[in-house]
């Protein structure tokens, strides 16, 4: 020790070392000047969630997403929103007709990511979104979510090349698979891969379309897009697409009626829509162990996959990605109580 | 004062030659400038002081705030303001804008007048302040006989706009604030008088300009600076301590502490009315540096200063450079201490400051009255030192203490 | 100086005035030291330097923010609007103790102008010769209001004191 | 540590007029706990912390649990202790009393005067919880404001109608914001109430 | 017996009893909107003159029902929102959560997520101890120099997270049975940088405060906290030990693989200001020892135990604690798990911060307010933790 006065002067001459190194040393001033310099952000950075598409030509055709509503459900401050698209008939379509991520509740905690199975939703790392206002500008809808899969290997390039292996992998085996099994007839119309090309939009302008009763809808957004959807098909918009593209199957086979499937609903849970479905024949009740999201994760609707394996033209049970282990489990206990295992 | 007024003639007869050429009013008033009257002559000589005064000081004050923050950022590895003009140089421009444009903010429940009563009154004293303080060889806008005297008496009145401000408030934490400021600067003025005392027994003199004339001489005008005594080196920082007290800087900013009670009496102002505080706060606080080079650090004197032109040229550089020194030392030491609480505060004055002081004052005695110079410096840094060390046991037995850690087995 | 010596009264009278008649205590007091600026002011037209400084460090700088000080830790400061009733009735009270002393005053200045009493010089060379005239000439009634000071201020210290142990 | 049941032993030998359970935790977790009655908690707890044996001296944590009743059992308030040895190291001792969900009755001793820690916990689950705490020193509502009439913690606490808007419509919410006036801008209003007519 | 209870009685100020105040005492409330409450916080003193005679936290302004928030979602959910509750530690407080449910399912943590662990909670250890020393001096009226200095070595650390993680804040990074990513060699360099590097900031930052006087004598002596007392009022973390209490969770209960690292604890004797400045300054010295252990011993292996589900994840019914040393404290998660157990029936936050306010008032009366915000300071807390 010495003198009193001793420590102050000790940390005069820090705080001197420190203001001549500003000036010198790289390590001592870490500020940058914001808008003309910027920090290279590293690979992982996050910030908000975009939908990843294949092809720069057709992006809605192409996205990744097949609207199978995981996200939306896992989303721990529910700020995604999504609604499947249908055709005229109400059949619904593999990918999101509104696809809505209200940014400024969304708390880019990547859970969308890492729960998606068909890579569809990733992380983007721009954090540029201010907005003037507090309400619309903030959410962000399909035309600005959608990002080209470049764009993916751009920002993130080790993930995106491991997630294009995986998607290369993945397709092969599907079309491995899908070929012995083409025999039988209920199959092969049905489409290969969730990665192979979307059926196309509405194909026939019809005058008016409703949205079914059991679609998870208030009446209010119902008759938005009943509206929404009407007005779409009137002006031909959608037409143009119509042409099957290769791989694309015609209409599935269950042409039946969407409607009258009370457990058609991915809110419910799986013992309650089992009860919905207690008396009917097995198909319906198979139908009701799924996850009701028709993301063709499969590679049919719920309904289709249902009349598959109670046909016995589909014998692997586990195609449920929504529904996971719990729709397989279901599943083969259903079959094994109706004596088909 | 005296000396503007000799040299306000040629001045004068300076500008009616310029304005000479101007058509229709050249003439006559060039003719009237040429042979004023004295009135006309008189009233020249106040105002050039008053607008020297009141044109660079603030001045200085704007651009201080400027390298007060600069230099803050740095000491913190920061960048400092640097988008208003390069460097940031029109920030203070900026700020004054921004000040003047923003609402101003009276609380309801305050006491309307004295609330706008206050700002005005903090300001006046740092003003008059700058009056007594020599800027150059010979340069002092009034040349008072009891120059530190006045210096003294018009700081303490800057007081009462602190208490004006905090108590017209109507808030608890303005009111927590102006009795820390009155506490303060009460308390502070003792051992900073006592201080300058010591100055006034070797200059012989209150006057400014004597003392700091008495600095002058020696080798290259500097060895004669006060603060190359024993005595002198000791009142400097007794005087500087004071000098930081009275304008509330760091570490002793406690009627202000943010971290505390938020701004202390002006937390209620806004607008213009704080600018007005913060002016007189810094001027206060420039002028209390202005001082503090008078009485030590030699005033003007520095080498190649002393009468005429370039020589006044030269003595205005070296006290604006003391000045500016003496800034940077309050802005280092604002970067670097933590701020001291209100009960120290005050026992630092009243035991250690205060105690110090006078025996600052029995130095200079020794030192006059011991005719040898290398005996009166032993003697009277002995008789110093011994007595600093003896203070600051005492104080430091009081509040600090050294530690061992032990480790858990 | 005849007008600044007017000013400086008006100033004075003025604030004097407001410091009895407001109803705010601290408004008073803020007036009270309009009054002891005037005064201050008067000095300064006399060419009392010393005095001056003086009137300005200890009445304003100490006396009326010891008041002011005091007055904050005080509960009720503030009165209704409007001025006060100055010793209620008895105004003919003051008027009378007004009138006795400027008659008083008058009479003395009369008899004897204070520019007579005044040593030659005394009123330009003011520090120096109040310097000398404190510590050489009147060295020990200087000393003896020295320690009676003291003696005051040990003796307010122990009162303050008392009362700090009394709570305990 | 000894084990649970013969923990149970020691306390019950020690308070004898306690009834004392033992509830189980998840089988991973091996945090089994001991139910205690009401009458008897305050003195089981002063045992567990004085006793030379357990020396509880460290509260860790409090809270309260909301069973609502079921098909088969009544419902109730459990609050939960968590109780450690700060002098011996060891741990955790969890003691659990129950106490009805009706907010008259809900009230149950507080362990305050034992450990100081459970002040502030014990007023959360007041707050949260609307659990009574019999000898607190100074049971106040404590994350929520004063004037709070609820308890929000309740498993059947139903939120007012103060939703601020919130521009996804993914759900119900927004529907109830236009009817029961909750936090919106006047434009969003005006096309929710457009949309609505049509 | 149970005692009738008059109902939640409204609380006055009114300080002392028999008449020890008899001057004008002042009523102010510090907060909720003030520089040095460390966020939306509230304290109502009564003070005589200076000195603090009376002291009420008040809390509950940034309350969110967090809790609640985690009853309503799947387990997973919660994750991110536990980010959220100590701001500055998210990794510490993934942690915890991740352990509490690890305990309640019993999963296995691969050795390499554990380390990964160490790693990342030793940082956060580092990171929040400096940056409250500088909160701690903001207070003290150090105009922030400490505290950028602080902020400039968290920087580096937070730029690790972000690589890591993908955030510098909300990481978000650990799951049950591990870490979302593994760590990189590059990253583990850059932590080794880090734990070479931040003994010499920490030299320079002693250098600066250790010795200066003012400091000194603004904080030994001020906010004592008696041993007997810490225990009683479940005070944990830097501030128990400052206090001289030996108890740290990372020895006592041998989470992770602390069992195997070798440190030592630092314990203060007065449990003052100071001490608890100074602990947390050694704290510091050996987290950089578990760093540079950790970083040597971390094996090759999975980051995540391969059996634990992302999605539809679930817990068998029944109740379990969990806990660690977090840097504020012994940060608890109390679970509950109901029939179905895909979400928590019960989620209980056991923080730190919140708890070891409840002495607040303790520490504080006597002392002057000017010293009130330092004893806040130095208790360490964030407004996220406390109000939930």
């Amino acid at each position: 020790m010495g003198f009193i006065g001793k420590g102050l002067f000790e940390g005069m001459v820090v705080t001197a070392r420190n203001f001549v190194g500003s000036y010198f040393d790289k390590e001592r001033l870490v500020t940058v000047q914001y808008p003309e310099e910027r920090v290279q952000v590293p690979e992982n950075s996050r910030t908000f969630p975009f939908l990843v598409f294949d092809k720069d030509s057709d992006p809605v055709a192409s996205m990744r997403c097949v609207a199978c509503k995981i996200c939306e459900v896992e989303c721990p401050p529910q700020c995604i929103y999504i609604v499947m698209d249908r055709d005229e008939k109400g059949k619904p379509q593999q990918r999101p007709k509104v696809f809505d991520i209200d940014i400024s509740v969304c708390m880019q905690c990547q859970i969308c990511v890492e729960v998606c199975p068909f890579d569809a939703i990733k992380m983007d790392n721009n954090y540029e979104k201010s907005q003037y206002g507090r309400f619309d500008e903030l959410v962000e809808h399909l035309p600005e979510l959608l990002k080209s899969n470049e764009f993916y290997n751009k920002i993130k390039p080790t993930e995106a090349t491991a997630v294009d292996a995986k998607l290369k992998a993945d397709a092969e085996k599907k079309a491995k698979k899908a070929a012995p099994a083409a025999k039988p007839a209920a199959t092969a119309a049905k489409p290969a891969a969730p990665a192979a090309p979307k059926p196309a939009p509405v194909a026939a302008p019809t005058a008016k379309i409703a949205i079914p009763d059991d679609a998870p809808f208030t009446p209010e957004q119902r008759q938005w897009l009943s509206g929404y959807l009407s007005t779409v098909a009137a002006s031909g918009v959608a037409p143009a697409a119509a042409a099957p593209v290769a791989g694309t199957p015609a209409a599935p086979a269950t042409e039946a009626p969407a409607g009258n499937w009370p457990w058609h609903d991915p809110g419910l849970g799986m013992q309650r829509r089992l009860d919905l479905a207690k008396e009917t024949p097995i198909a319906d009740k198979l139908m009701a162990a799924m996850a009701q999201t028709d993301c063709h994760a499969c590679g049919y609707d719920c309904r289709g996959y249902a009349d598959a394996i109670a046909t016995g033209a589909e014998t692997d049970l586990s195609l449920c990605l929504p529904g996971e282990a719990e729709t397989a489990n279901m599943l083969k206990k259903l079959m094994q109580e109706a004596g088909k295992l | 004062m005296d000396q503007v007024y000799k040299v306000a003639p040629q001045l004068l007869k300076f500008l009616s030659y310029l304005l000479g050429w101007l058509p229709w009013i050249g003439k006559p008033v060039a003719g009237f400038l040429s042979n004023p009257p004295a009135w006309f002559l008189l009233a020249v000589a106040i105002a050039i002081p008053i607008l020297f005064v009141v044109s660079v000081f603030p001045g200085i004050f704007a651009y201080t705030t400027l390298v007060e923050r600069k230099a803050l950022g740095r000491i913190q590895n920061r960048i400092g303001p640097n988008r208003v003009g390069r460097w940031g140089l029109l920030q203070p421009i900026a700020d004054g804008v921004k000040l003047l444009t923003k609402e101003d903010i009276v609380p309801r429940s305050a006491d309307k007048f004295v609330h706008f009563l206050a700002p005005v009154i903090a300001v006046i004293p740092s003003v008059l302040l700058f009056s007594v303080v020599p800027v150059g060889a010979g340069l002092v806008p009034v040349d008072l006989n009891i120059g530190i005297l006045f210096a003294f008496a018009i700081s303490t009145a800057s007081v009462l706009a602190l208490f004006m401000g905090g108590w017209a408030s109507r808030n608890k934490f303005s009111l927590l604030g102006a009795m820390r400021a009155v506490a303060q600067v009460v308390s502070y003025e003792v051992p900073m008088v006592l201080a300058a005392v010591a100055v006034v027994m070797a200059a012989g003199s209150l006057s400014t300009l004597a003392i700091a004339k008495a600095q002058g001489g020696g080798i290259l005008n500097v060895t004669h600076w006060f603060v190359f005594r024993p005595w002198g080196f000791v009142g400097f920082i007794l005087f500087t301590i004071g000098a930081m007290a009275e304008s509330a800087r760091t570490p002793f900013d406690i009627p202000e502490a943010e971290s505390e009670i938020i701004a202390g009496y002006h937390t209620e102002y806004s607008g213009f009315k704080f600018a007005l505080f913060q002016l007189g706060e810094y001027l206060a606080s420039i002028a209390m540096a202005g001082i503090t080079v008078t009485m030590f650090l030699g005033g003007y004197n520095g080498p190649g200063s002393g009468p005429g032109i370039l020589g006044g040229l030269i003595s205005m550089f070296w006290f604006f450079a003391k000045l500016g020194g003496m800034i940077v030392l309050t802005i280092w030491i604002r970067g670097t201490w933590p701020r001291v609480r209100v009960d120290q505060l005050m026992s630092f004055a009243w035991k250690v400051l205060l105690p110090m002081s006078i025996v600052n004052i029995v130095a200079v005695g020794m030192w006059h009255y011991i005719a040898i110079r290398p005996i009166a410096w032993v003697v009277t840094t002995l008789w110093l030192v011994l007595w600093f060390i003896t203070l600051s046991k005492l104080a430091a037995s009081e509040n600090i203490e050294k530690r061992e850690y032990r480790y858990a087995s | 100086m005849e007008i600044a010596f007017w000013i400086l009264s008006a100033i004075t009278v003025i604030g004097a005035i407001l410091a009895i008649t407001m109803r705010n205590l601290v408004h008073c007091v803020l007036s009270l030291i309009l009054f002891f600026l005037g005064i201050a002011g008067h000095y300064l037209l006399l060419r009392a330097d010393f005095l001056f400084a003086v009137q300005v460090l200890i009445y304003i700088g100490a006396v009326a923010v010891l008041i002011l000080f005091a007055i904050m830790l005080t509960r009720h400061v503030t009165g209704t609007e409007g001025p006060r009733e100055v010793l209620g009735g008895k105004w003919w009270a003051g008027m009378g103790t007004a009138v006795i002393i400027a008659g008083l005053l008058w009479a003395i200045i009369r008899k004897d102008p204070l520019a007579a009493m005044l040593p030659a010089g005394m009123a330009s060379t003011s520090v120096t010769e109040i310097g000398r005239a404190l510590v050489a000439d009147w060295l020990v009634p200087f000393e003896a209001m020295g320690v009676l000071l003291t003696a005051a201020l040990i003796g307010a210290v122990v009162i303050a004191l008392e009362e700090v142990i009394r709570k305990r | 540590m000894e084990a649970i049941e013969k923990i149970k032993e020691i306390a019950a030998q020690a308070v004898p007029a306690a009834k004392i359970e033992i509830i189980n935790s998840t089988p991973a977790a091996q945090q089994p706990a001991l139910l205690v009655d009401r009458e008897h908690i305050y003195a089981v707890g002063k045992f567990f912390k004085e006793d030379p044996r357990f020396q509880m001296d460290f509260c860790s944590c409090v809270t309260a649990v909301d069973y609502l009743p079921k098909a088969d059992k009544s419902g109730c308030i459990e609050v939960v202790y968590h109780l450690y040895s700060v002098a011996q190291k060891q741990g955790p001792i969890v003691l659990k009393v129950r106490a009805p969900r009706e907010l008259d009755q809900c009230r149950v001793p507080s362990l305050t005067p034992l450990w100081r820690a459970c002040e502030f916990q014990e007023r959360e689950a007041y707050d949260l919880y609307g659990v009574k705490f019999d000898g607190h020193p100074d049971l106040r509502r404590i994350l929520m404001w004063d004037e709070f009439v609820d308890h929000p913690m309740r498993k059947d606490y139903v939120p007012p109608p103060d939703y601020e808007w919130e521009p996804t419509p993914h759900d119900d919410t927004l529907q109830r914001a236009v009817e029961e006036g909750g936090i919106m801008p006047p434009t969003a209003r005006e096309e929710l109430e457009k949309a609505k007519k049509k | 017996m149970i005692q009738p209870l008059t109902d939640a009685k409204p609380y006055t100020l009114t300080p002392g009893s028999n008449g020890v105040i008899e001057t004008q005492t002042l009523e102010v409330s510090i907060g909720p909107q003030h520089p040095s409450t460390h966020g939306v916080f509230r304290m109502d003193c009564v003070l005589d003159g200076e000195s603090v005679v009376a002291l009420k936290p008040v809390m509950g302004y940034l309350h969110r029902n967090h809790e609640q928030l985690a009853e309503r979602m799947a387990w997973l959910g919660s994750m991110p929102y536990t980010d959220r509750l100590d701001y500055f530690n998210s990794m510490t407080n993934n942690w915890a959560y991740a352990l509490a449910v690890e305990k309640l399912a019993g999963i296995k943590v691969p050795d390499r997520a554990e380390y990964i662990r160490v790693i990342m909670a030793e940082l956060t250890r580092l990171l929040n101890h400096s940056c409250v020393i500088g909160f701690m001096l903001q207070d003290l009226g150090a105009w922030g120099t400490p505290l950028l200095y602080a902020f400039r070595e968290r920087e580096r650390i937070l730029d690790l997270y972000e690589a890591v993680s993908g955030s510098r804040m909300m990481c978000n990074y650990m799951r049950f049975g591990g870490v979302r990513v593994n760590l990189t060699d590059e990253n583990l360099a850059t932590a080794k940088d880090i734990a070479t590097r931040f003994p010499r900031f920490l030299d320079e930052f002693e250098k600066l405060l250790t010795n200066n006087e003012v400091l000194l004598a603004r904080t030994q002596r001020v906010g004592v906290l008696p041993k007997e007392l810490a225990i009683n009022a479940g005070i944990s973390g830097p501030m128990a030990r400052a206090s001289g209490v030996d108890y740290d969770l990372r020895k006592v209960d041998k989470y992770g693989v602390y069992g195997r690292l070798e440190f030592r604890v630092p314990l203060g004797d007065i449990g003052d200001v100071y001490d608890r400045y100074y602990i947390r300054v050694l704290e510091m010295r050996e987290s950089i020892k578990i760093l540079q252990q950790a970083l040597r011993d971390i094996p090759q292996g999975p980051h995540i135990a391969p059996e634990v589900k992302l999605r539809n994840f679930k817990i068998p019914p029944g109740d379990g604690y969990g806990r660690i040393e977090g840097p504020k404290g012994e940060l608890g998660f109390y679970l509950v798990s109901d029939e179905g157990g895909k979400q928590p029936y019960r989620y209980h936050v056991r923080p730190p911060s919140f708890i070891n306010l409840t002495i607040l008032e303790d520490m504080c009366v006597g002392h002057k307010v000017a010293d009130v915000v330092v004893i806040l300071g130095s208790v360490d807390i964030v407004l996220g933790e406390v109000d939930r």
